[in-house]
């Protein structure tokens, strides 16, 4: 367990850490100078750039800015930003001078966002998703099979922005049900944070519902020629019963370690849903922080997904493990 | 004893069943055609007698933002699915170029993500516990790495005389295989511990050959119904990394590309919007009603449909 | 003679694969009476499972196509709607499977499964039902089952998992039992307990029982009336001291002389010197439970034991005491957790040596379901092998094995689920003696199989030996087979080998308790003997 | 008390105060909300409710609205004879948010911190202009300050430019000419609360995610004589998709009627509504901000050194089939002058050669093979990857297929989005050909054409618009003269002959200027339009 848990913590930061390299080198690599767009485009003189450079601690050769980031995770950083300096706390992930805020605060503050899109989208998702999945093995190879599929499969096919728009103009233009979606924080008005938030789960859950649907049925179809089933039947188990433990449970083992990695990679994948509905979340951030070369954000943001994923991972892991007996952790 | 019958089962078998399914024909044959279609785009092209590149001012109304004159998208003899808005640009023209980039990039990347992502599942599921470390952890950072920051790097990397699609296939491929190695891994790590994995092991069959023989044909339904759901994913990113630079140049097509520019249009012009996606549709059913009729053809245990043929 | 709870007329079963049909029970008619029991005997592969199957309406949505008529507590079967086929399964007509192992869902306790299956028939709450479940594990002799009902269905061995589908089974007190190979997989003594347990039961609700089984003396002693099936069809039926007394029919007559019988003195052969393995004080300790829980399943704990060049060794003893671990360890499928085993001088901890000899073991494993890849056909299965170590693996050669263990070559090209447990099980032998090892584990390698088939592996096994300079490790519960197979026999009780010594010597003069209880146990093939048997035993343990 | 006022009544600027604005926008109201970080033209939408400068842009309809006006000043500045010399004087009762005076040190500090190395983006012109400050390190690092910037005494300022700005004025509506008390100077974190010495004060600021602004008890329109400051509260969302937004406004409902935008135009797509929908089309303000499209290349680099070259390039073009590619009718129209339709700046109209709706590629190809290219030229042409602007591939396939038919083959070289400037205006980087835009800082020709035809202008080590390299003596003496002239009526009409005069040699092939529709709210008022900055202006607006 001890050794497990070891292993596991060590494994995730070695996997932190080398990411954070490599974005540091592939930032090094990509054809936008941050201090350029921090510097303006008209008539930025060299010497200005310069000082520019030298103020975002960009004129240091790779290695060492790397150094100070690392030294800055462990250890906190100060940052000037004119007459003060600022102290960024350990573990810093470096201080974003767009935004003026040390990024772990800027994340934080987003993280509620995505974090309440995910999770209502992924219980959306995955109850679906699964639920049309294993009606469909059972009905297997009949009209609503067919037809159930091509429909959950037109969720691929139509952009998550024509999904959102159309969801938006059906709701809130035509039928007026509610008003425009915005951000309502939980804590704030729990009613008004699920209200907000149901056009987009529903939009989101749409587009990642399909490989759900094929997966659990994929999986179900499988399990089902299985002979523990032959048992539960054997013994008059009404079919619900057969299909919604035994069969289900078989079917879904795969499901777990998908889910763990969607779950994980829908934080930074759902900008469309944010910017459609106008959710200020970690997914436009990350478009943002591209687009504006702010390399501290970038690292914090795929540091943040990697420690998810690490997270979600693990989890899968155990729970699979917990799922499936036979499979050891380790 | 009766008179054997020599010939192998394999493929005969196999495509025996798969014919047997309807649907599965079905989802081949439309497969088919859009293949077909990207084959002989530029001779359909000729054939409608117009290009992917001409502008076409006077078939769009200038005034009202370029939508196509005309109804349905300025469907016409000449123009048999309309034409761009603002450009007059030909559409079919340009579906049946982007079904040739759009194919061939995902089908590729596809390729690539379930080789890599089926040899790293395999390999950290039958492994040891080092490399069962090493390699999942290798798959979370693939998983967690932004493509656009990856793309955008590549883009002073590689040289411009770099073939576009291949770029595309590789990169999507290279960095979109997390999924399936996990899924593989996972199906792996619970075929392993069956008694045929020990009767191979006891033949002396090393890992590679217990990968091969015993847990691949394993791992087939999961990762056949995986992958067809990717095909489509990748013709999104494909307009994705497009977007940022990597991708193919204008004025060539890509479906992908087509719908993301048409998505504002939904409202005035329908068709700019329906007809990548149909497209993108078809391909997505083509290709799951043909990954699922491979997935029952190869899974001896699944019955037959056509059970009173016999 | 009181009405009839199950009544089958013409029954025939056929299933449709690629291109071909496979007729498993060609125009079949029997009649059960209420409280009365009917054996089910016959050759591997001759449609008993079939038929037992389609007495619970199992083959509904599969690829078989059932024709004829069942009739079951007065429900048409073939003919009633799903929810009458529920209400009758479990409930009024229960049945225990041919493969345990894969019976049981690997992702649910033990005990919740029991529980699962009563609360589907029984109003009760599920304290009460889990009290139920452990009172019925109990009773099939699973050792403590107070902790063991919260057991996943692998941590359990073999036997112990047949013996908790019988505890399901017993759980609902059905009208009919219907019991496929209910015993294959146990031991002589607890397979005793569970045919006496059933007896009792029978006696006390008057339940019916169709028995499925090839084990002519686990019928004799059990059953009222004998069917006797081959090639899918009725050979011989009638009252079982009848039908096994006095045969009528070639094939029954047949069957009735291949059975091993324990008293038989074998043709001893001398065994030669130099142990080809030592184990040397090896244990081996499972960790189970869930993350957080863990607990320690001591599975193998201390044995010591030389396995002769040359000879045959029979292990023998209870369900549950190791013998498919020690038999795991030996062929180096498992690590000892201590310990050092030897075989031919060589240390198998060492991957090199191991690699050195690694076709030179062999093993024919319990679970013929698991042990062959579903997904693979059986032909590919047994060429494996051979093509890993480079030998001939023509189809001809692999035809030949298919024919050595006594199956139609012609279907090579099926898949494992299309074959019977008994054919599976042959597969396997084919499978592990197609590399021609040294040292061959056999862990259960006839339990599935009726005696003429038995007998013929038994032939196969022994021509083998004195052919190829081969090895036998032979694990198996039947005492007789033993006998008939081994030169030396180890009895092993609750991970430890109790006893160990030349066959005769053991059979004859058994020293230890266990050993004497074993011989005891074994089922006899006179149902006037089996009865009086039954009834000592009653008298030994009150 | 007064009655309800319906949303029919007519703008009454006196009383027209209260209720709360809604501002829906896709982006933070600029990158930064520092004064001295922001670089916008004439002070901002937005920005200019939070800070007053010295001057400002006339809060007018149309044309009227192109013109200066004073603001903390009493007038638009005191020039010397050449214009090197500009006084101001601050009006009386200024004061920021917190009730203290503003003085003229105060608008020193906030020019000065302009210069810091921490506070970079804004613009630079003050940097190039005033005396000696070229190496000024800002206040943090040199708190000596500027010499070049005089305060006499509480209430004046002078500047001391190194040469000849007529346009100084103009320049003095940038935000970097507000006034920042150094006592409450954070640096940059001084962006999180700005000091207000304009209408309304920040009450709340969510980076990136919303604002929300209230009035500042302590402005008046007495000291103010061009804001109307109507609501009493506006609040801000960042991160809105552009077509929700323009939705919203369409729709109305709710709050949504009292919204308006400040960065988002209505697109192509979304012009066909407004033929189905006349109450709609009320509802759009249609403005210039003055901006041209362009090709650019190297005049100084075969085959563009050769003006017959140059000139077949012009020829070739289809600009109805660019103005499509830009949006149609409505949001473009061709250009053939670099200096856009605006009387402010100058425009004159001509088309030296002229190409007709859909360009003439015979005479183009003739002066090709006069040039000697007779089977045609190939050149690569870059364009941004993305059509966020109208540099993208639309427009660069549009150039290419009217370039086909004139023998030119053109290869098309997609530039990411965020590194396109820097790639284009880095001579050592600069491709072939590129398409460009460039938009005016102020209404006048000056920043307009300076930086693109001066030949002083180029810059080798980068941040060079003059991608042309284009250098004519009696081009740069024309600049320097008119830089002089400090009546903008007067430089107006000098900056048109000068365009003129460039265009002749065709040092780049003009493409299209553009125009701007954006939807307001349906109980938004006196949402008008200025030819400075081509939407409407929120000081001025009503939701009451
Ligand atoms: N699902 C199936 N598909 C095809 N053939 C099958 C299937 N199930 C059984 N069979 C075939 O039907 C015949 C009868 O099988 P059954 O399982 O009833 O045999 P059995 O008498 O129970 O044998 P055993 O004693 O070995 O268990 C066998 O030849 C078997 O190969
Ligand atoms: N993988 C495992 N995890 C946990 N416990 C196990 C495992 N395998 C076996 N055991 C336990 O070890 C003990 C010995 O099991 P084993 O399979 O060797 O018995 P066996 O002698 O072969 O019995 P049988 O005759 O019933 O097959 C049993 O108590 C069983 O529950
Ligand atoms: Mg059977
Ligand atoms: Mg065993
Ligand atoms: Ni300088």
């Amino acid at each position: 367990m001890l050794g497990y848990a070891v292993r596991r913590v060590s494994g995730a930061v070695a996997v932190l850490l080398i990411m954070s390299a490599v974005v540091y080198v592939l930032f090094f690599l990509m054809p936008a100078n941050p201090a350029q767009l921090v510097c303006g485009i008209k008539a930025c003189t060299p010497d200005r750039l310069a000082l520019i450079s030298h103020s975002l601690g960009l004129d240091e050769p790779l290695y060492l800015q790397y150094w100070h980031f690392l030294v800055g995770l462990f250890a906190g950083r100060d940052y000037s930003t004119g007459p003060s300096i600022v102290h960024c706390a350990a573990p810093c992930l470096g201080y974003s001078f767009q935004y003026t805020e040390p990024v772990l605060q800027i994340i934080g503050e987003r993280l509620p966002v995505s974090g309440s899109l995910v999770i209502g989208a992924a219980i959306l998702w995955l109850s679906l998703g699964i639920g049309i999945g294993v009606l469909s093995a059972l009905r297997r190879g009949r009209w609503l099979d067919h037809v159930v599929n091509a429909i959950v499969l037109g969720g691929l096919a139509v952009p998550i922005f024509i999904t959102g728009l159309m969801a938006l103009m059906i709701v809130c233009v035509w039928l007026q049900w509610m008003p425009f979606p915005t951000w309502v924080p939980f804590d704030e008005d729990p009613v008004l944070w699920a209200q907000n938030l149901v056009l987009p789960w529903i939009v989101l859950a749409l587009t990642t519902m399909p490989v759900y649907v094929r997966m659990s049925r994929a999986g179900m179809l499988e399990t089902l020629a299985e002979d523990h089933i032959r048992t539960a039947r054997a013994y008059g188990l009404p079919e619900r019963q057969v299909i919604g433990r035994h069969a289900l449970r078989g079917a879904l083992s795969p499901l777990i370690t998908l889910a763990a990695l969607d779950i994980a990679g829908i934080l930074t994948s759902s900008v469309l849903t944010e910017t459609v509905f106008g959710l200020p979340g970690l997914g436009q951030m990350t478009v943002q922080a591209v687009r504006n070369v702010d390399l501290p954000v970038v690292v914090g943001l795929v540091l943040l997904i990697g420690f998810v994923i690490v997270v979600c991972n693990t989890i899968a892991d155990l729970l699979y493990a917990a799922v499936d007996k036979r499979v050891s952790v380790q | 004893m009766t008179a054997p019958s020599e010939a192998r089962p394999g493929f005969r078998v196999f495509a025996g069943r798969f014919r047997t399914d309807r649907a599965a024909v079905f989802g081949a044959v439309v497969a088919g055609l859009l293949v077909l279609l990207a084959v002989f785009a530029p001779v359909l092209t000729a054939i409608e007698g117009q290009d992917i590149a001409s502008f076409h001012s006077d078939l769009v109304d200038s005034a009202r933002g370029g939508v196509p004159l005309g109804p349905l998208g300025g469907i016409s003899g000449q123009h048999w699915l309309g034409v761009e808005p603002q450009t007059g640009r030909d559409l079919f023209a340009r579906i049946a170029q982007g079904a040739q980039i759009s194919l061939l990039v995902a089908v590729c990347a596809t390729v690539v993500q379930v080789f890599l992502g089926v040899t790293v599942g395999l390999a950290a599921g039958l492994g040891s516990k080092l490399v069962d470390t090493v390699l999942t952890r290798l798959a979370d950072i693939a998983l967690a790495f932004p493509v656009i920051i990856f793309s955008l790097a590549l883009l002073t990397i590689v040289p411009d005389a770099f073939p576009r699609p291949l770029l595309l296939a590789l990169v999507i491929g290279v960095l979109g295989w997390g999924g399936t190695a996990r899924i593989s891994r996972a199906q792996t790590l619970s075929l392993r511990t069956r008694d045929f994995v020990a009767a191979a092991r006891l033949s002396g069959a090393g890992g590679f050959r217990i990968a091969r023989r015993e847990i691949l044909p394993g791992l087939a339904a999961p990762v056949i119904t995986y992958a067809a759901l990717l095909l489509p994913t990748n013709v999104i990113t494909e307009a994705a990394l497009s977007f940022v630079g990597v991708g193919v140049r204008p004025p060539t097509s890509s479906w992908g590309q087509m719908l993301s520019t048409a998505t504002t249009w939904f409202r005035s012009d329908v068709m700019y919007v329906l007809i990548p996606a149909v497209m993108v549709f078809l391909t997505v059913l083509s290709f799951t009603l043909v990954g699922e009729g491979v997935r029952v053809a190869l899974d001896p245990r699944t019955t037959r449909l056509t059970r009173k043929a016999g | 003679m009181s009405e009839s709870v199950v009544s089958v007329r013409d029954l025939v079963i056929d299933f449709h694969t690629e291109g071909d049909t496979v007729r498993a029970v060609d125009g079949l008619s029997f009649d059960l009476a209420a409280g009365r029991a009917l054996g089910i005997v016959g050759e591997s592969g001759s449609g008993k499972s079939a038929t037992a199957l389609s007495l619970l309406g199992l083959h509904r949505g599969g690829n078989a196509d059932v024709t004829g008529s069942i009739d079951v507590l007065g429900t048409d079967v073939l003919a009633a709607s799903n929810e009458q086929v529920r209400q009758l399964r479990g409930n009024r007509i229960a049945m225990v499977f041919q493969d345990p192992l894969s019976a049981l869902d690997p992702f649910f306790k033990v005990g919740d499964q029991i529980v699962e299956a009563y609360r589907a028939h029984n109003k009760v709450d599920r304290r009460a039902a889990r009290k139920r479940a452990i009172e019925v594990l109990d009773r099939v002799g699973i050792p403590d089952a107070a902790r063991r009902v919260d057991a996943y269905p692998h941590e359990f061995s073999g036997g112990m998992r047949q013996r908790a589908l019988i505890a399901m089974a017993l759980a609902l007190s059905p009208e009919v039992l219907v019991a496929d190979e209910p015993t294959t997989a146990l031991d002589v003594t607890v397979q005793a307990q569970i045919l006496d347990l059933i007896h009792d039961l029978r006696a006390e609700t008057g339940m019916a029982l169709i028995l499925v089984t090839h084990d002519l003396a686990v019928a004799a002693g059990n059953v009222d009336d004998v069917l006797v099936m081959q090639r899918g069809k009725a050979v011989e039926h009638g009252p079982a001291a009848d039908v096994l007394g006095a045969p009528s029919a070639v094939y029954t007559r047949e069957l009735v002389a291949a059975v091993p019988r324990l008293e038989q003195p074998r043709e001893s052969k001398v065994v030669g010197g130099e142990p080809l393995v030592r184990v040397d004080d090896v244990h081996q300790v499972f960790t189970v439970g869930s993350f957080l829980n863990r607990t320690k399943v001591h599975a193998v704990e201390g044995v010591t034991l030389d396995v002769l060049r040359g000879e045959a060794l029979g292990i023998v003893g209870e369900s549950g005491s190791g013998k498919t671990t020690l038999a795991r360890m030996i062929v180096r499928l498992l690590r000892p957790t201590s310990g050092r085993i030897r075989f031919d001088g060589r240390d198998l901890a060492d991957d090199r040596a191991l690699r050195e000899v690694r076709r030179e073991l062999q093993m024919v494993f319990q679970d013929p379901v698991s042990s062959l890849n579903p997904r693979r056909t059986i032909g590919e299965s047994i060429a494996d092998p051979l093509r890993v170590q480079g030998e001939d693996a023509s189809r001809q050669r692999v035809r030949e094995l298919l024919a050595l263990v006594g199956l139609d070559p012609d279907r090579i090209d099926r898949y494992p689920h299309e074959f019977s447990g008994g054919q599976r099980q042959r597969i396997g032998i084919a499978r592990a003696i197609g590399l021609r090892p040294r040292l061959l584990v056999c862990d259960e390698p006839v339990s599935a199989l009726d005696v003429s088939t038995q007998a013929q592996i038994i032939r196969l096994l022994a021509s083998l030996r004195s052919e190829f300079d081969l090895t036998l490790i032979f694990v198996a519960h039947d005492l007789a087979v033993v006998r008939q197979v081994s030169d030396r026999v180890a009895v092993m009780s609750k991970g430890a080998v109790v006893e160990l010594g030349e066959t005769d010597a053991l059979y004859d003069n058994p020293t230890h308790p266990y050993t004497k209880s074993l011989l005891a146990a074994v089922p006899v093939l006179d149902p006037e003997l089996a009865r009086q048997r039954r009834l000592e035993r009653g008298l030994l343990t009150p | 008390g007064g009655g309800a006022q319906s949303a029919s009544t007519a703008f009454d600027a006196n009383n027209c105060q209260g209720g709360t604005l809604d501002v829906l926008n896709q982006d933070d109201a600029a990158s930064h909300l520092d004064p001295a970080r922001l670089y916008t033209s004439g002070g901002g939408n937005i920005p200019s409710l939070l800070f007053r400068t010295l001057t400002t842009r006339t809060r007018k309809a149309g044309a009227d609205g192109a013109k200066v006006a004073p603001d903390l000043a009493t007038d638009t500045g005191e020039p010397n004879a050449d214009a090197t010399v500009w006084t101001y004087h601050l009006r009386d009762g200024l004061k920021f948010e917190d009730g203290t005076a503003i003085t003229a040190q105060d608008v020193k500090y906030g020019i000065e911190r302009g210069f810091a190395a921490e506070l970079p983006g804004g613009a630079p012109y003050l940097h190039d202009w005033l005396v000696g400050a070229q190496n000024y390190p800002g206040p943090y690092k040199d708190p000596n300050g500027i010499a070049a910037i005089e305060t006499p005494d509480a209430k004046t300022i002078v500047f001391h430019l190194n040469s000849p700005h007529g346009d100084f004025p103009y320049l003095a509506t940038a935000t970097q000419f507000a006034p920042v008390p150094k006592a409450q100077d954070k640096g940059a974190d001084y962006e999180k609360h700005p000091i207000s010495s304009g209408p309304y004060k920040i009450e709340s600021y969510d980076k990136g995610k919303s604002m929300v602004l209230v009035r500042n008890t302590n402005w008046s329109r007495a000291v103010d004589p061009n804001r109307l400051a109507c609501p009493d509260r506006i609040e801000a969302t960042y991160g809105l998709d552009p077509a929700v937004i323009n939705q919203r406004l369409t729709t109305g409902t709710g709050k949504d009627g009292d919204a308006v935008t400040t960065d988002t135009d209505l697109g192509p797509s979304e012009l066909a509504q407004l033929d189905n929908n006349p109450d709609l089309a009320k509802r759009v303000a249609k403005g210039g901000f003055p901006y041209t499209y362009y090709i650019a290349f190297d005049n100084t680099k075969a085959p563009f050194n050769d003006i017959r070259v140059r000139q077949a390039l012009s020829y070739a073009i289809d600009r109805t089939s660019v103005v499509n590619a830009a949006g149609g009718s409505s949001l473009a129209y061709p250009a053939t002058t670099f200096l856009p339709d605006n009387k402010n700046m100058g425009y004159q109209a001509f088309d030296f050669f002229p190409a007709g709706k859909n360009g003439d590629p015979a005479k183009a190809k003739q002066l090709l093979a006069e040039a000697g290219f007779s089977n045609g030229i190939t050149i690569t042409l870059a364009h941004r990857s993305a059509d966020f602007n109208q540099d993208g591939p639309k427009v660069a396939t549009a150039v290419q297929d009217a370039f086909q038919k004139a023998g030119i083959t053109v290869k098309l070289q997609s530039i990411d989005s965020d590194s396109y400037t820097t790639t284009v205006s880095n001579p050592a980087t600069q491709p072939q050909a590129s398409v460009e835009g460039w938009g005016a800082d102020w209404p006048s020709g000056g920043p307009f054409i300076i930086p693109i035809f001066d030949g002083r202008q180029y810059l080798a080590g980068g941040g060079n618009f003059n991608t042309a390299h284009f250098n004519d003596p009696k081009v740069n003496a024309d600049i320097d003269a008119i830089n002089k002239i400090t009546d903008p009526d007067q430089a107006a009409q000098r900056w048109g002959q000068v365009d003129s005069e460039i265009m002749k040699q065709a040092p780049l092939v003009p493409l299209f200027h553009t125009t701007q529709l954006r939807l307001y709210g349906k109980n938004v008022k006196n949402a008008f339009v200025s030819d400075w900055t081509g939407v409407y202006d929120l000081s001025q607006v009503s939701v009451k």
